[in-house]
């Protein structure tokens, strides 16, 4: 075990499986930086510095900086894969699926299936994402509900640095494309991760991080925190939480979802993206359909309200799921009737 | 010249299979057996066939809309092809893809596309993937980004044109100027007084021009493009002037056109007819030779649609397979 | 009354619309046809006939025919509409939000909240959706989950040529960005139209189609008439349908489907788009939060599979929510224990 | 130069604004009072005042992440922008939108854009409303698109390029080389030997080139772009070179410039020390007029950030409003 940040745990994670595989190509913007200025490559690192030291151990041909382009830096991605590499492309901020989304959604994504399954594209696509950092409504979304409902890809969102890990190799070494959702206001999470070079989490196995029995909490990414910190909270008062980590939305791990509600009959899900057509709604519509019997009250969301993310400090706050919030809907649930 | 006489016969079979598959599909979906929409690329084989006679497997491709061409100058195969457009199971795609979809990595073909301009950026892709493998004993492997004058002025097109300059990479950008994007005119839609070559050119890459309706222009000028890609000069764009002989979709009343203009270009305009009148004034072939292997190009669009016509169907639980590979 | 087909009353409501207000503009791709061909302008129409005799009528300052740039469309829509303009832009299908999303999603949809609500973005942003052309998976995709889940925008899909008429009037003269679905299969459709110049419907009413008592079934688009079929078959075994029109999914009229499942107790939604975080789940949510303690069963939704669209016809088919597959549904909610 | 006095004190006084603006928002960032991303347009006064001195506030500019300078010259309120960056309701957009997102319609400013590229299509849309109106008595209202050199290879940008003439916009695009893209260096980034204004060109448009570190030099250079535009001459181009004096973001330790670059740019192209030169040399203002000037904007950047300072906080409920007009 090695305690490092999440930010770290990506980094080293790319490293060592560029170490083992030369088929795994990096690319994005910035990702070298100082390409074509006075101080020259790696005169400063990728924003986020999960690329730092890339380019000086595997070179050009391996990491990949590009222009402000990002259709094409997905695009490329994608012709990467097909022409069996291992692409791991950086989207600086989410929030950039505006202008790259066809190379997601009507390439990458359905390449196999209107190929007939005779094609593999494993392709990781990285992205910042999240609140918190009053980046406004261009810089700080969610957009796992988008991707999340567009069969073909895999989406990844890690809680944690030891999580990180697992996740990003097994989106590294997987065959189909894979959106690995990075959460700014995670990035200097400080975390024990596995040294195992070949230590993998698989898709679609959410993780209880809570056992309670009263009420079922379910998040992923920042969010996961505030839960926890409700949980414990009201642990302390009697009142028992499951709480649940995704870890992937798509595939989703509905069964250890399903068992705990089996038993609370309880169902709250925090998630950051907005309300509608979200992945809220997506999980309480399950819950509500395959649970229905063992509900002892309404599924509820906590989620931002239906509007653009606002940039002052107390808007952003306000905006945002909170442990306040999210304990508010702990209560309605247990006080039901 | 510098062809034998059996790669002479091998370009102009493939022209021909591509010419009768069209013509063919052209008659059979006014039955409305075929499903979808399909673009026919009649007129455009000298460009398809004179730029693929020149690659390898592992060279690759990324195609259109207007993918027939591509995909059967690549070396897909007729039968599987027909298959597909039938909407057979044993299509190349099972039936999945259809006309605009059809794709066979193992050729080196990645995908006809239905959206218009995103082939650009994944050749780009596929170039990279060459200069991460380095060159071989013939230089780099490359690959091809087909596009159309539509097709050049979306977005896409151009990143993958800056990128592809950024990252020297080896790819090319074969433009086939049909003077049509459905029905609005190259002249009007790109909005520059020059062509479409030269804004790749102001993109910092090498351009070449060529007639796209004579076959030994296309794989002339191919040669150079290629010598200067493979040798690691980096990417390239070539500009062919071609011809569409059929409507933008099956169906396109192309009230569009001059009113004598496809007889025109039928007539003027025919890579086929071309083809025919070089090789059989340089004494290369004779008209028998060709007419024979007319008769074979027919032979085979004949076969390929008797058994695509009589190809297992796909069943409903095969909308379930082939959306990721573990899941 | 007139009666005409659904491509007609969005084409005749332009029409009208551009004759009452000269700051109504449309855009788009071969909606003029011809531009630039020996043909001429006009020697053919759009290739939905949603946009013939418009150049004719009013030039090219307010018919502007476009290159193959769908970002450059939506972006000029939303300069246009910042500067005091109320355009309407064709986006040829709605899958080419793939290539246009960033000026839909981060900028349209946006602009009144950054900017504080001191500007007006009146933009009409139609586009021919849904499947049953065989058209495969890049030009048949629904994608109203997708934009419903996007504050900022209105999202209206209407079912009927009169509802065309009454919806496409009052988003042309809406000051928010609205999208507008037309559904590729029902541009042939016919029906009564009312001739009044100003009839309007307004946005969040959806519409009562059939009253039943039994099960309440919420459709919208080409499936409504999916909906009312099995509703038909039903009622004449004495099972009886609430049929609802959603007409709009933002603003969503919950008033009307929540007033209907509580006496139901029973809830089928049918829809188009994928499963995952769909409009589905978003309904679903809804019902299970908000009709609790009415359901008698759980909600249900009939949705394709989490796939792509395939192409041969009887993939598509069986792709696709049938009647079987509602009527399944709601003998599924009926029988339950 | 065939400036008054008058105008000669106005531009001065708006680069300076602009100056002090963004050299006191550098040391107010330290505190952590202000919240989110921030980019500084120091280094590039002259040519958001060099363009914007000819507009009225019927010509619409679309800007960039880069904005506060835009915004200034278009004339914006300084109080109300400097309120927004702190986050206040009274702000310009009421705390919503913050550095990356200053609008103000009544101005003709039509937004900063934290998306980069996204803005040359917007101002293409502005000219098309202008093309709707028709010219007035002194042409064509026109709409221009400020972009920077990084921006320039988004796809947008080129798409934009290509529809403004193809429908003959009244639009100009106005780059801002100042060499850098966040980190990385214009020369890698654009993947041309030519400059920016070349790929403009390409795309069937005029383009000037001049330097963006001299107010005279911007300032003629667009009364010759804009007599082409507001006649009806179709779109433009111009290429500013220019130079960002701080960090591409507040925070940036700028590793990618050369060891004297900071401190050769600031002293030989600082467009306030030219301008000074200039017209203190022509005998057109004295040192005093100007020392009066400056003395003015830092009294102005000081009373804005007292106001911002003390100005009301945003409530929780603000945060639901803004997002229709109705619904
Ligand atoms: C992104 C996108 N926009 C629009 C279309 C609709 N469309 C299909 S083909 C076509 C014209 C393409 O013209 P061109 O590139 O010249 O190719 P050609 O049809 O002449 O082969 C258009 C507009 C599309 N498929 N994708
Ligand atoms: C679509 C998009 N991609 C990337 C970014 C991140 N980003 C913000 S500014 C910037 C550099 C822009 O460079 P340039 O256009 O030269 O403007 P400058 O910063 O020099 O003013 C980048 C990459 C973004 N905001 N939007
Ligand atoms: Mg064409
Ligand atoms: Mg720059």
């Amino acid at each position: 075990m090695s305690t490092m940040m999440y930010r770290d745990a990506v980094l080293s994670t790319i490293m060592e499986e560029m170490e083992r595989d030369s088929d795994v190509v990096v690319l994005g913007e910035d990702i070298v930086g100082g390409m074509g200025t006075p101080g020259g490559p790696e005169a400063i690192g990728g924003i986020w510095s999960t690329s730092t030291g890339l380019f000086g151990k595997f070179g050009a041909e391996r990491v990949i900086d590009t222009p402000i382009s990002e259709s094409a830096i997905i695009g490329a991605a994608a012709g990467l894969a097909l022409s069996g590499k291992r692409p791991v492309a950086e989207l600086m901020f989410a929030d950039f699926i505006g202008v790259s989304l066809d190379q997601i959604w009507n390439q990458m994504a359905k390449f196999r299936y209107m190929f007939g399954g005779k094609t593999r594209c494993p392709a990781v696509i990285r992205m910042a994402y999240g609140a918190g950092y009053n980046a406004a409504a261009q810089h700080s979304q969610s957009v796992h509900q988008i991707l999340t409902g567009m069969p073909g890809l895999k989406v990844v969102m890690p809680s944690t640095p030891a999580d990180v890990k697992g996740l990003l190799r097994t989106a590294i070494r997987d065959d189909d494309p894979v959106i690995f959702l990075e959460h700014k206001a995670l990035y200097a999470m400080s975390g024990e991760v596995p040294d195992d070079r070949d230590f993998m989490i698989p898709f679609g196995h959410a993780r209880l991080t809570r056992a309670g029995g009263d009420v079922t909490l379910v998040s992923s990414g920042l969010l996961l925190g505030l839960c926890e910190a409700v949980a414990d909270t009201l642990a302390a008062q009697g009142i028992g939480c499951d709480v649940i980590d995704l870890r992937t939305t798509s595939p989703l791990d509905e069964e250890t979802i399903l068992d705990s509600v089996e038993t609370t009959g309880r169902f709250v899900v925090v998630d950051e993206a907005p309300p509608r057509c979200g992945l809220g709604a997506d999980l309480c519509a399950l819950v509500a359909e395959k649970a229905f019997s063992s509900l002892k009250a309404p599924p509820q969301q906590v989620t931002p309200p239906h509007t653009p993310i606002p940039f002052a400090r107390e808007l952003e706050s306000a905006y945002l799921p909170s442990v306040e919030k999210i304990e508010a809907a702990v209560r309605r649930v247990l006080n039901w009737r | 010249m510098q062809f034998s006489r059996d790669a002479l016969k091998a370009a102009y079979t493939r022209m021909k299979v591509i010419r009768e598959f069209e013509e063919r599909l052209h008659v059979e979906i006014q039955t409305g057996e075929i499903a979808g929409f399909t673009h026919l690329y009649c007129g455009q084989e000298a460009v398809a066939v004179g730029v693929c006679e020149h690659l390898g497997a592992q060279d690759r491709i990324v195609s259109t809309h207007r993918g027939h061409g591509h995909c059967l100058a690549k070396g897909c195969d007729v039968d599987a092809m027909m298959k597909e457009i039938w909407g057979s199971r044993e299509g190349l795609c099972k039936g999945k893809g259809g006309s605009m979809h059809i794709a066979d990595a193992t050729k080196g073909m990645l995908g006809a596309n239905g959206i218009v301009g995103a082939g650009a950026p994944i050749a780009v892709g596929a170039a990279l993937a060459s200069r991460v493998d380095g060159p071989g004993p013939d230089g780099l492997n490359i690959a091809i980004a087909f596009s159309g004058d539509g097709a050049c002025n979306q977005g896409t097109t151009f990143e993958a044109m800056n990128l592809a300059v950024v990252t020297h990479a080896p790819c090319i950008f074969v433009f086939e100027n049909n003077h049509y994007s459905e029905h609005t005119g190259f002249q009007y839609a790109v909005g520059t007084a020059r062509d479409i070559a030269s804004r790749a050119e102001a993109f910092g890459m090498k351009a070449w021009r060529a007639d796209g309706t004579d076959f030994f222009a296309v794989y002339e000028t191919m040669r150079e493009v290629l010598a200067h890609v493979r040798g690691g000069g980096g990417p390239a764009a070539v500009e062919f002037d071609t011809e569409r002989f059929f409507g933008h979709f099956e169906g396109d009343p192309q009230r569009y056109r001059a009113p004598d203009e496809l007889s025109r270009i039928r007539a003027t305009r025919d890579c086929l007819t071309k083809f025919r009148a070089s090789v059989t004034s340089a004494g290369l072939l004779s008209d028998s030779d060709l007419d024979a292997l007319d008769t074979e190009a027919l032979d085979t669009i004949e076969r390929a649609v008797t058994a695509a016509r009589a190809a297992p169907r796909p069943t409903p639980e095969d909308v379930l397979s082939d959306v990721y590979i573990s899941y």
